[in-house]
């Protein structure tokens, strides 16, 4: 069987129509946008037309999207773009959040901003009342995201929105996972300013979004020519932009089919791993998650040895979220759902795609019981449980 | 990130379990922290070790050090087995990545466990220091 | 004829080598270089090939790049990282700047910091006196360009960062247009950080690098996942590096012989446009500038028209900086040459590439001096001088 | 960018040049700021703008707005040219680039300015304000 990739949750595969899309702008409709020549005009455009389906997508004005190289510049120009020109006050973020907003919120504390991290109930959602007390008079901004990368779940956002703008504080949402997986209208969830990113969703990486409501104001990161109505400077990405909208569309045209068919992937898959696994939990919200994420703490064995093993079987997956460092600590979002660090060191992430199916996914239930038999049978800790 | 001989041990490892009525038997590291180590020996005629296995919990290059240190240390004396280093089973392994450097000290520093055990056991407590000596890093407090 | 493409110095086409290069980190060898799993670590080694060469190609090591979504970010990376955790001092920049560093200096003046803007010769070269004379104690950085995005001089940064480092300043330099069209080595200039940018070298845009220089201490601009040995984080943008580091590899390759080429090509158009249109200046140094900038003041006519005539003629050609704000205003960097402002918006960018031809110099030789003719006919200043 | 009818009357400007004896001359801008715009009017029977030419030094926008308002003025009464405000110049043109609309303000005020200077030249400074009332904006200074 050819290799199974069961981690969209960390990057995607570029849909090749969204490759087509992108190719003339790199060799041949190569113009700089900001010039006035017929080359510089055409890529001006391109960028126009993409900004206009990222913005239709969203339920938003085409000049409420900055384009950004991806969604960690999206979170970090939405916490230290909006809070820049502020006093430091109080900022509110959930326990669950991506390193993108947590270390930007770490940053912004070093900087004199207090940070108070709303914790998660068992399934990772929010605890409402913890987060009504979290406001204080000087909360400026809050930050939670729209579904979450490691365990899946999805977060009442509109709901904790409308309480942020109650208590006058503005209401920022990373919707990296939910783009392109689940509806996501800015007015629905009501929310100031939302992140996106082009490599969740089968377009390129290194290219994102920022939405952000009309009359926001925000300081920008980059300096320098004024691109994005100069909150984003620097030489647009052609290619990269024409691909996130591009790819955008795709994802929206496609979900109602891809997202029912995902979720029966993914219940076929918790139910059989948690049927054919002994000492398997699944992480996150039974219902309320992702479409295609199925995540689990496997006990008494280790996610990385897992997921090597996994992969060298030709399935890829992942032992929690991607990131370049660290990643030998347990997974901060799998504790902060009350799972104990040495089983929140057994994460397992499935995170499956709309080209997945039902053959590859029964393929993976019979692979992973041996896998998972072999490396207990290794384990110091199993014999002793 | 690893090399194919990490990948290999990994995928392979070589002297997995645990020996029945071992001479010696030590356990480092710390479920908390997401990697133990257990190692035990047979120790046979002139203090060599005659067979060794490891059980890990840990990352692939937890299990890779560990299958590499069984490989590098069967058939040589206590003293000499005691001699091989964190470091050196990196290198025999063709080098690890930065970030897992640590992942790697558990497995040398079981096997140490594991003479000091055998040493314990057998009433000689007075050359514990003289046969481990050399390593710099003393080993950690160890349990069996 | 086809158009002849004279605007290099805003943006180069793709080389249809790099984007072969490219092509099957898009759809194929996909995988986040974060993930532990094979096609993880076929990303991530493709990202530290690519850094290998852009280090190799520097003559720096391959711990010191930081790839960056450009040079912008590159340049405010520069600024911003390195003054981060100082008290507000001193900083000098020439006044010849691209936007990337001149508003990142006037962030940092907001933000505390004071700036000095050393002035430049008539031929554009930082006047050395006035160079001495900014520094101050309390001067922490110099940032002084490798070459002009406008007027094509090449300053004497190795001059300059020794001047730098006796006073005990750190020295920047935005080597955004020399890198792939002069030797650039580190350890020659001296520097202690050098911007580039992918898509001046027919590289993709959206993608540069920092080169850091080891014991530099940085902050991060983007704060996240730890990407970059923790200095920009996001998930990485493969494709664009390995882009960056094949064109890089193309353009050093191909220098000895492109580079007097394209001089000779440049002389050939300065002298021919001289020799044809009376009340023209040549801007910039006359021999201490880029291979394939030719700039010249026009006077009478304004630049943008010059452009779009030339442009209609079937000759994409710059009046100065591309940038997206402000471009009515006569370029600064001409005025800091001492031009007069209404000289200065006259002012006609020829950037020579490495595709272009003697032929297509001639045609533009040919083309030119009627279109000026036109225009000044047009213009109410041309019958009053 | 530009719309096309932009680059249209800005490639192939209409009403280019100066009248030679002009009933009335306007020049407004400054070639400090980029552009000038200069407009030569004749004025026949009934106030009625027989013949129109401009001169532009300026950026694309500016020549296409002079351009176009030529067109637009030539067979109006001089009230009815002193209507068309710089807005409806570049409605006609299908819109400018927001940073360029700075540029199409010249062309009216140079028409206003034309317009003011023929009525003084025909000692009919008390019309002066009658006439150029409608626009909003009062036109700049002129010389000629
Ligand atoms: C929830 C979330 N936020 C932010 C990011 C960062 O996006 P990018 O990798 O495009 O920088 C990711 C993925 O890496 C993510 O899953
Ligand atoms: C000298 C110089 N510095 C910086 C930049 C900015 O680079 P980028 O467009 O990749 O952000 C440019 C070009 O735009 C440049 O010419």
């Amino acid at each position: 069987m050819k290799p199974v990739y069961f981690d969209h949750a960390a990057t995607t595969p570029v849909d090749p129509r969204v490759f087509e899309a992108m190719t003339p702008f790199f060799c041949e409709r190569f113009g700089n946008p900001s010039e006035p020549h017929r080359l510089g005009r055409e890529a001006r455009s391109a960028v126009d037309q993409a900004r206009a389906r990222v913005a239709a997508l969203l339920g938003a004005g085409e000049n409420e999207i900055v384009f950004t190289a991806g969604g960690t510049e999206a979170d970090n120009l939405a916490l230290f773009g909006s809070l820049a020109r502020l006093q430091p006050g109080h900022l509110v973020v959930s326990a669950v959040e991506h390193p993108a907003v947590m270390e930007a919120a770490r940053a912004l504390n070093g900087r004199g901003w207090d940070v108070d991290y709303v914790p998660v109930d068992g399934d990772g959602v929010v605890d409402r009342e913890a987060y009504r007390a979290a406001f204080r008079d000087d909360t400026r901004l809050v930050s939670v995201m729209t579904a979450n990368n490691v365990v899946g779940t999805v977060q009442p956002v509109a709901e904790l929105a409308r309480i942020a703008h109650q208590k006058g504080a503005l209401f920022h949402t990373d919707a990296v996972q939910a783009v392109g997986s689940l509806p996501v209208d800015v007015d629905e969830l009501g929310v100031d300013m939302l992140s996106l990113s082009g490599h969740k969703l089968h377009g390129p990486k290194g290219v994102g979004a920022l939405y952000v409501r009309r009359g926001t104001r925000l300081q920008p990161l980059l300096h320098g020519g004024g691109q994005e109505r100069r909150l984003r400077s620097g030489t647009e990405n052609v290619p990269g932009i024409v691909g996130l909208g591009v790819a955008m569309t795709l994802a929206c045209e496609a979900m109602p089919e891809v997202r029912p068919r995902l979720e029966r992937l993914r219940d076929r898959l918790v139910a059989g791993v948690l049927a054919r696994v002994p000492e398997v939990t699944l992480l996150g919200h039974p219902t309320d998650r992702l479409p295609g994420n199925a995540a689990f703490a496997v006990r008494y064995v280790e996610g990385e040895s897992l997921l090597l093993r996994l992969d060298a079987r030709g399935f890829t997956v992942s032992s929690g979220s991607a990131c370049a460092a660290g990643s030998d600590e347990p997974s901060p979002v799998v504790q902060a759902l009350g799972v104990r660090p040495e089983d929140a060191h057994g994460s397992l992430r499935v995170s499956l795609g709309r080209e997945n199916t039902e053959e590859e996914v029964d393929a993976f239930l019979d692979a992973l019981p041996p896998i998972v038999d072999e490396l207990r049978r290794m384990s110091p800790l199993y014999a002793k449980r | 990130m690893y090399t194919d001989l990490v990948l290999d041990h990994f995928t392979n490892p070589r002297n997995v379990g645990e020996i029945e009525e071992a001479d010696g038997v030590g356990e480092v590291g710390n479920p908390v922290c997401g990697d133990v180590t257990r190692i035990s020996i047979a120790v046979g005629e002139g203090d060599v070790i005659t067979d060794v296995k490891f059980k890990t919990f840990g990352c692939g290059a937890a299990v890779a050090t560990s299958s590499m240190l069984t490989e590098m240390v069967v058939g040589k004396s206590l003293r000499e087995a005691a001699d091989v280093s964190n470091v050196a089973v990196a290198e025999a392994l063709g080098g690890l990545p930065p970030k897992k450097m640590h992942c790697s000290n558990l497995a040398a520093d079981a096997l140490q466990a594991a003479i000091r055990d055998y040493l314990l056991r057998s009433g000689r407590e007075a050359e514990i220091d003289e046969i481990l000596a050399s390593p710099p890093k003393a080993p950690e407090p160890s349990s069996h």
